[in-house]
This record gives structure tokens, C-alpha cells and sequence, in this order.
């Protein structure tokens, strides 16, 4: 009798219950470890009046594009909203319908690590001095001026590995790994899908790079599609 | 006092036993050096915990078979332990990380002294020339969504360690959920100590003469 | 002044070749999008360098062959990428821990405007129409060792980018060592720009001619 | 012909040059990852008055506790010092010859990272309310009270891996891993003893635990020694 079992049996049943209004992590750094077909399920769900919050906006017309273009999303925090291929959120963004906040790509990756490791606030050298400085506290320490910056939580993380075991324990395939382990800690829902979903044991506890305590939800997809095959393929979502 | 304490309420594998009792199946918890280990025994019929030491591994199994201890696979207490399977290791910023970050759903305690409104003393007696010493104490109880104590209800020498206010440097403000001691199981509510849970042939007045702060009763 | 630019001066792969000679063999080295990824090209003989990529890799190696990439190995341009023996992946948070710890020897980045103080502006015009996009680069310039520019002398339309004060919006505050453009390569010191080595056939003069600020002569 | 290559060829040139004065971070949780020889080759180097920031204090009369027992240690940054078979520092603590900085666990490791990382200061819940937030600063954020704490580095960091590789790359064993991944960040110079020390390519990139920029010197140590056998054997160091 297995006993810890966080499989889901589909990647419609894992996003089923996002509401309106959620904040959502999304892995990925362009195409590289976008859960696309998570993605595409929340599509599908219908949940609107998202806050993203993501490295990048999106490319083409598919993914987290996709998910903009049916104007699901209020909010992004991001680092790099412009990616090749990315006309749909400029356009929204222009039109004035999402609203984004810009963060440095570091101050982003430890806003996150911080929400999920309980840490409320951290100070950093990360743009001091410039635009995204203004509002901010600055404090001298140690003679050097730095921000303060705030973690950052959501309610759902979405992201991509490659073998999962059924505790949640999650390996991930080369620089697809980028955001995911950390959003995985930040969120109070995380929904991994895994091109392998194994048995306890099938990780080397040594290898494993997101222990399964921060992993609530898996399912297999055994097959992912790759953003730039859709997009060259022609494809648009839905 | 103390041929009483002996003579009455639950042993330390009975508290154990009680507490195990209370938490759900698939929780991440971390047992704390002393009584608290002793819960691991006592896993109910058709339920898995996983185990969490804070030196860096999450799914931690039961002691090897004596002489077969690895020195570098050991828990907080640093006793030889083993690795079960779905097991993960993890270095100590992101085991702490786990623990600040709220993911831990239980920690287990003992405790010196458990103020009325939940503060926990556990650490030190704060004499003079005690070697001061806190491990992941104060870490553990500001972080872990639960925090149980299970402890003796009083001292050896028959002192209550349910009390007032503590008098022991504290651990944690308002850190602790409920207790298990050796005559009752109570919470620590916004209204004080409530039991409940009384050991079967102990009674509400004998609990409360042995209790430094008032307690109410079991609600129906 | 377009027609000149083109026909005196170093071309991108000479400015290149000419910052790689500059690199301590062993150097831990990130390459921006651009003309600093022309660096790689350039590895002087009996050097070693590691390249970081800020999307998790370290020990990143040349693009592997047409069609032979993998959409889950790239660099931080999103351009298929390969590792080299010793290569490690990591996380984002200790991707960047790399970068504002200190860890990294030397960044590589392009400019729109580099100030004589050291101030650098390479993420935005600050247009209101502009699509706001930093990525990384504030985190690189403010963690990083050693920050050299590589970029043509002047803007496709004439503008000098080496100035007296950006007008553009800031990555970071005097944080720019060394400039090497098509023309000079040129140290950011106290007392302002100071030319290190001009291009062959380009005299002082007309690199001052085409810099909005004072250029002090090369020590001898 | 090997271009990058950071081994050392003995543990004793590995810690040549540590001064007088120096603080050294030392890996281990109790005897599991302490790097016995490195510290053993200290104590035969000689250097004095320096700061030790390890999570215990040491055991018996080898290791760590034998470098507190030459007085070599003005003071330690711990989180724990009494260990059973730990006599030497509480005899240098009460003779106040050895000063003492305690740090909560989480607030240690927490502080070392950060050191690391670039962040010179963060806010946690940990000790609020506690003898061990006297002197700190108080900061209600979210409606919940957190202490302002600080990035702590050293001038060496002194740990014991499995197998590393010339690059510096290393992977630990099992719980012996511990404090040595955020110490090995947050040194001017980190030295890695290990089991193995292997070519480039020996370790898989995905599993690296420790990445070799981290890393300064590795020096192989085939066989290390356990402290409780050690100390079962009656060992007492030099």
C-alpha cells in the first residue's frame, strides 16, 4: 500500500482548482523549462486576473504567450518581458491591460528563494543607483549602499522536470532546471509534470535537487513540447 | 511528590504513543533530541511520516542494526540513523530554509518550562556557568507550523513546567501548540491551558495541583 | 562621420581578440548578448577560461552543430549551447549568488552610454513607449568582479556613447573598469576615461574627437 | 596539457599561508564532514588567535577540539559547543580564553549563505523575543517581528568532500554534506579535502553539489579518519 502518492492523473486535474485572482510562479528561462502543457491546462481551466510571475512574458503564441494573449493576466513580475518571437504581451502591455513589474533578474531568483525560505525582507547592491531603485529603502552597510527588497510568494508554481518519483522528489534536465527549484519553495501550492513520474527510490538521495517536502501535485507528461517546435510548426493555443 | 509521578499517568513510550496518534498521515516532522525521538516508534497502522534532521536529510529511517552505523549518516542528535527510500540530502541552508520557510508541518520538543500563552523555554538555565548551547531550537519553533512538547509534567524535583510565565531564558514567543506530558494532553489556547486529554486515572484537580498556571477543562 | 567609422578602426572580432588577451588564464567569465559572446572565439593559447551562463551553467562550451541542439541547453541569449568537461548545473538563486558574491573574475557587457565616472546605461532608452527589459545585467554589474564594456566608439548615428554624464537610465553606478571599443581600448580611473592602447592608425586625437568627455594620454 | 588545475599536493601545503588572526569556517555537524586532516595540518602549521565559525565546538582531543586545546582559538562562531565528549572548550569558555558568538543553527547557516551570496544582511523570525536578540535590530514587517541579521564570511573555509575534480567540483557523502556547500561559498580561499580527487568529467554536471568556482584548493586525503574513532582509539592530537 503506498501511502505518500502526490501523482495527479492529468495536467487538467493538477490546475483544476486555481481561482481567479491566484499568483502563479511559472518556471522556465525562454523555452527551457516552460511547462507548457500545465500551462496549457490552466488555459483550458479558464482561471483569469492572474498575477505571473516568470523570467520571461512569453514567445509566439503558445505556453505563457498564450496564456496573455486570452488576457488572463493582470500582472507579471519579471526580468525580461521582450523574448524573439514575443509580440503579445507588448501589446497588452501598451494597451495598458497588464501591468508589470520589472525586477533584476538576481533580485528576482532571490525575492523567490527568500518567500521560501521564510525570509521576509534582504538587502541587495542590485540596482542601486538606477531606475528600479525608486521607492525603495536604501541603507548604508559596512560603508556600501544597498535596497531592501521583499520575498516573494505565490499561491501556485508551475514548472517542468524530467523524473519525479511520487514523493515529489524532482530531477531536472540541464539549464531547464533555472527557476523551478526555487519557485517549488515559494509557493503554497506547486504542481510539478515530469516526463518520468517513478517509484521512492528511483532518485539517488545524494542527486535529488528538489526534495519532495516542497512538491504538492505531479503528473507524468511523457512527451513535453518544446515552445520553438510549436512555434515554428505554425502552432497557436488554443 | 515524586513516588506519585511515578506511580501515575502515561509512560514516555505511552506519550510517544498518544502524540503519534495526533498527526496525519503524509506530514513532514521533525522529532527533537531526548522523549521526542522515541515518537518514531509509534507510527499508526496505515499512515507514513517523513522524517526530517536538520543536519540535511529528509526521509530519515530507523537506527541500523548495531556496528552497522555509517558516522558520516547521523540525525541532530548526531545518533547513527539510516535513509529511507524517496529519501533527499540536502546541505544546512536549505534545510533551514525548509524549516524557516513553513514547510515542516510538526516539530516535537521537550521543554524546561511552557508559559500559559505558549512561550517555550527548552535551551538553557541561563546560570552563569552553563556552556551556552541552541542548536536549531529557536529556528525550529519560529518556523514549523506545528510545535508540539512532550515532556514530564513536572520537573525531578516535582517542579511544574506548565507555568505562568517562564522563568528560563526563552526558546520562542508563543511558539507552542500543545502538549503531551505524562498525565494529560492540553493546548495552549488564547485563553490559557486547556485539557484535552486526562491519562486514564488521573483527574482534572490532580493535573492542575501539578500545573503552575490555571487550566480549563476538555470542551464537550 | 558613418563612412569613417566603417573604414578605420578595429572590427568586432579584433576588439574582441584584443579583450581576451586581457583575461588571466582560469578567469570565471560571463559573456552578455552581443559582441561580448565574440570573446569565446578568441581564447589566447594556454588559457583556460570558464564561461558562467546566468540560466544555471557553469563550464559552458561553443554552439554545438547545426540542428544538434538540445532547447533545454542555452545560454542566457536563449541560443543553443553545449558543456564542457567539469561543467556543472544549477539553480537561478545560486546562479546569481555566483554573480553578487563576488564569485565571478570578470563581465563582459554591451553599452549604450558609459559615463567618465564609470556609470554604465545598457537596458533602456527610457522611452515611454519602450517595452521595460533589464534581465541580468544590474546584478552583474553590481556583483561582479572586474566589468569591462566592449562596443563600437559611437552610436550608428554618430553619437558618442563614452560621455561626460549617461542620459539614459542607469544599470549601475561607477561600475565600468575598461572600455574596449573599435578605436581605443580605454581605462575608467579617478580622474576619468585614460586612453590604454589606441587601434592601429587611430590617433589620440580623433578618438578624443569622438568621446563627449576629456581623455587622458596612455601612461607611460 | 591541464590549464585549470586546483590541486594541492598534501594537506599541510593546502594551509601554509593561513596567518595568525585568520577566521576559518570549518564544515562538519559533529564528526560527520569535519575535515580532521586539514585541521590536524593547521595545528602543526602553527597559526594562532584565529576565529572558528563551525556549528560545534569538537569532541574528545582531535580535530577541532584539539585545535581548541593548543589555544589556538581566540574565538568560535557556534551554534552548539557541548557535545558529548566535549570537555576542552568549556574549560577555555569558563576560563575566558575562548570567546563565544552563539547563533541559532538556522541563523548560522543562514548567515553564511548570505555571505556568500552578496547579501550583507537579512531579517528572520529566529531568537525574536530570546536572550539572543539583545542588540539586534527589531523590524515589524507584515505585521510580524523579525531581527536583522547579518552575512558572516571567513578568510578560509576548511571541509571534506567524497570526490572532487581538478575544476574543483565536489560531491559529499550523505549527511557529512551539511554546513560545507555554504561555507565553501563564503571564504577568500575554500580548501577541500576529499576521498577522490578525480579528472574533469568524473562528476555529472547535473549532480555537482559544490561547483568548482567555489573552490581554491583540493587536496586528496584517501582514507580520512572519523573523530569517534579517533577518540574510541584514545587519540589525542598532535
Amino acid at each position: 500500500m503506498r501511502m505518500i502518492d502526490k501523482r495527479v492523473p492529468s495536467a487538467a486535474e493538477a490546475v483544476a482548482d486555481i481561482a481567479d485572482g491566484s499568483s502563479i510562479m511559472v518556471g522556465g528561462f525562454g523555452e527551457a523549462g516552460s511547462p507548457i502543457e500545465l500551462i496549457h491546462a490552466l488555459i483550458d481551466q479558464g482561471a483569469s486576473d492572474l498575477t505571473i510571475i516568470s523570467n520571461n512574458a512569453g514567445s509566439g503564441e503558445v505556453g505563457l504567450a498564450a496564456l496573455f494573449k486570452e488576457r488572463r493576466v493582470s500582472k507579471v513580475i519579471c526580468s525580461f518581458p521582450k523574448t524573439l518571437n514575443s509580440t503579445v504581451f507588448p501589446e497588452l502591455y501598451r494597451e495598458g491591460f497588464t501591468e508589470l513589474e520589472l525586477v533584476p533578474q538576481g533580485t528576482l531568483a532571490e525575492r523567490i528563494r527568500a518567500g521560501g525560505a521564510g525570509v521576509p525582507a534582504f538587502y541587495t547592491p542590485t540596482a542601486v543607483g538606477t531606475p528600479l531603485a525608486e521607492g525603495k529603502e536604501l541603507r548604508v552597510l559596512n560603508g556600501r549602499e544597498y535596497l531592501l527588497e521583499f520575498g516573494l510568494r505565490a499561491d501556485y508554481t508551475l514548472i517542468k522536470g524530467l523524473i519525479a518519483d511520487t514523493h515529489g522528489n524532482v530531477l531536472y534536465n540541464k539549464t531547464a532546471r533555472n527557476f523551478a527549484p526555487i519557485m517549488a519553495t515559494a509557493a503554497d501550492v506547486t504542481i510539478v509534470q515530469a516526463a518520468q513520474v517513478a517509484e521512492p527510490g528511483a532518485i539517488d538521495p545524494e542527486t535529488v535537487v528538489t526534495p519532495g517536502i516542497f512538491v504538492d501535485r505531479v503528473v507524468e507528461v511523457a512527451k513535453p513540447a518544446h515552445e520553438s517546435e510549436l512555434i515554428a510548426a505554425g502552432v497557436c493555443y488554443p | 511528590m515524586k513516588q506519585q509521578t511515578e506511580t501515575i499517568g502515561w509512560t514516555r513510550e505511552e506519550m510517544a504513543q498518544r502524540l503519534a496518534q495526533d498527526i496525519p498521515n503524509g506530514s513532514y516532522v521533525n522529532l527533537g533530541i531526548g522523549i521526542p525521538e522515541l515518537v518514531a516508534r509509534f507510527v499508526p497502522e496505515g499512515r507514513t511520516f517523513i522524517y526530517h534532521t536538520e543536519n540535511g536529510l529528509l526521509g530519515m529511517g530507523p537506527s541500523p542494526a548495531e556496528g552497522a552505523g555509517d558516522p558520516e549518516l547521523i540525525n541532530a542528535g548526531k545518533r547513527h540513523v539510516t535513509a529511507n527510500l524517496g529519501a533527499a540530502y540536502f546541505h544546512h541552508a536549505d534545510s533551514f530554509a525548509m524549516i524557516r520557510g513553513g514547510h515542516l508541518d510538526l516539530s516535537v520538543l521537550g521543554a524546561m518550562q511552557i508559559a500559559q500563552n505558549g512561550d517555550l523555554a527548552n535551551w538553557s538555565t541561563g546560570k552563569a556557568d552553563a556552556i551556552p548551547a541552541v542548536g536549531g531550537a529557536m529556528d525550529l519553533v519560529a518556523g514549523v507550523k506545528q510545535v508540539f512538547v512532550i515532556t514530564q509534567h513536572c520537573t525531578k524535583a516535582g517542579e511544574p513546567k506548565l507555568v505562568e510565565a517562564c522563568s528560563y531564558p526563552l526558546t520562542g514567543q508563543g511558539v507552542v501548540d500543545r502538549i503531551y506530558s505524562d498525565l494529560a494532553v492540553i493546548d495552549v489556547t488564547p485563553d490559557g491551558f486547556r485539557v484535552v486529554a486526562l491519562c486514564p486515572g488521573v483527574d482534572f484537580e490532580t493535573v492542575q495541583e501539578r500545573t503552575g498556571a490555571p487550566l480549563l477543562p476538555a470542551q464537550k
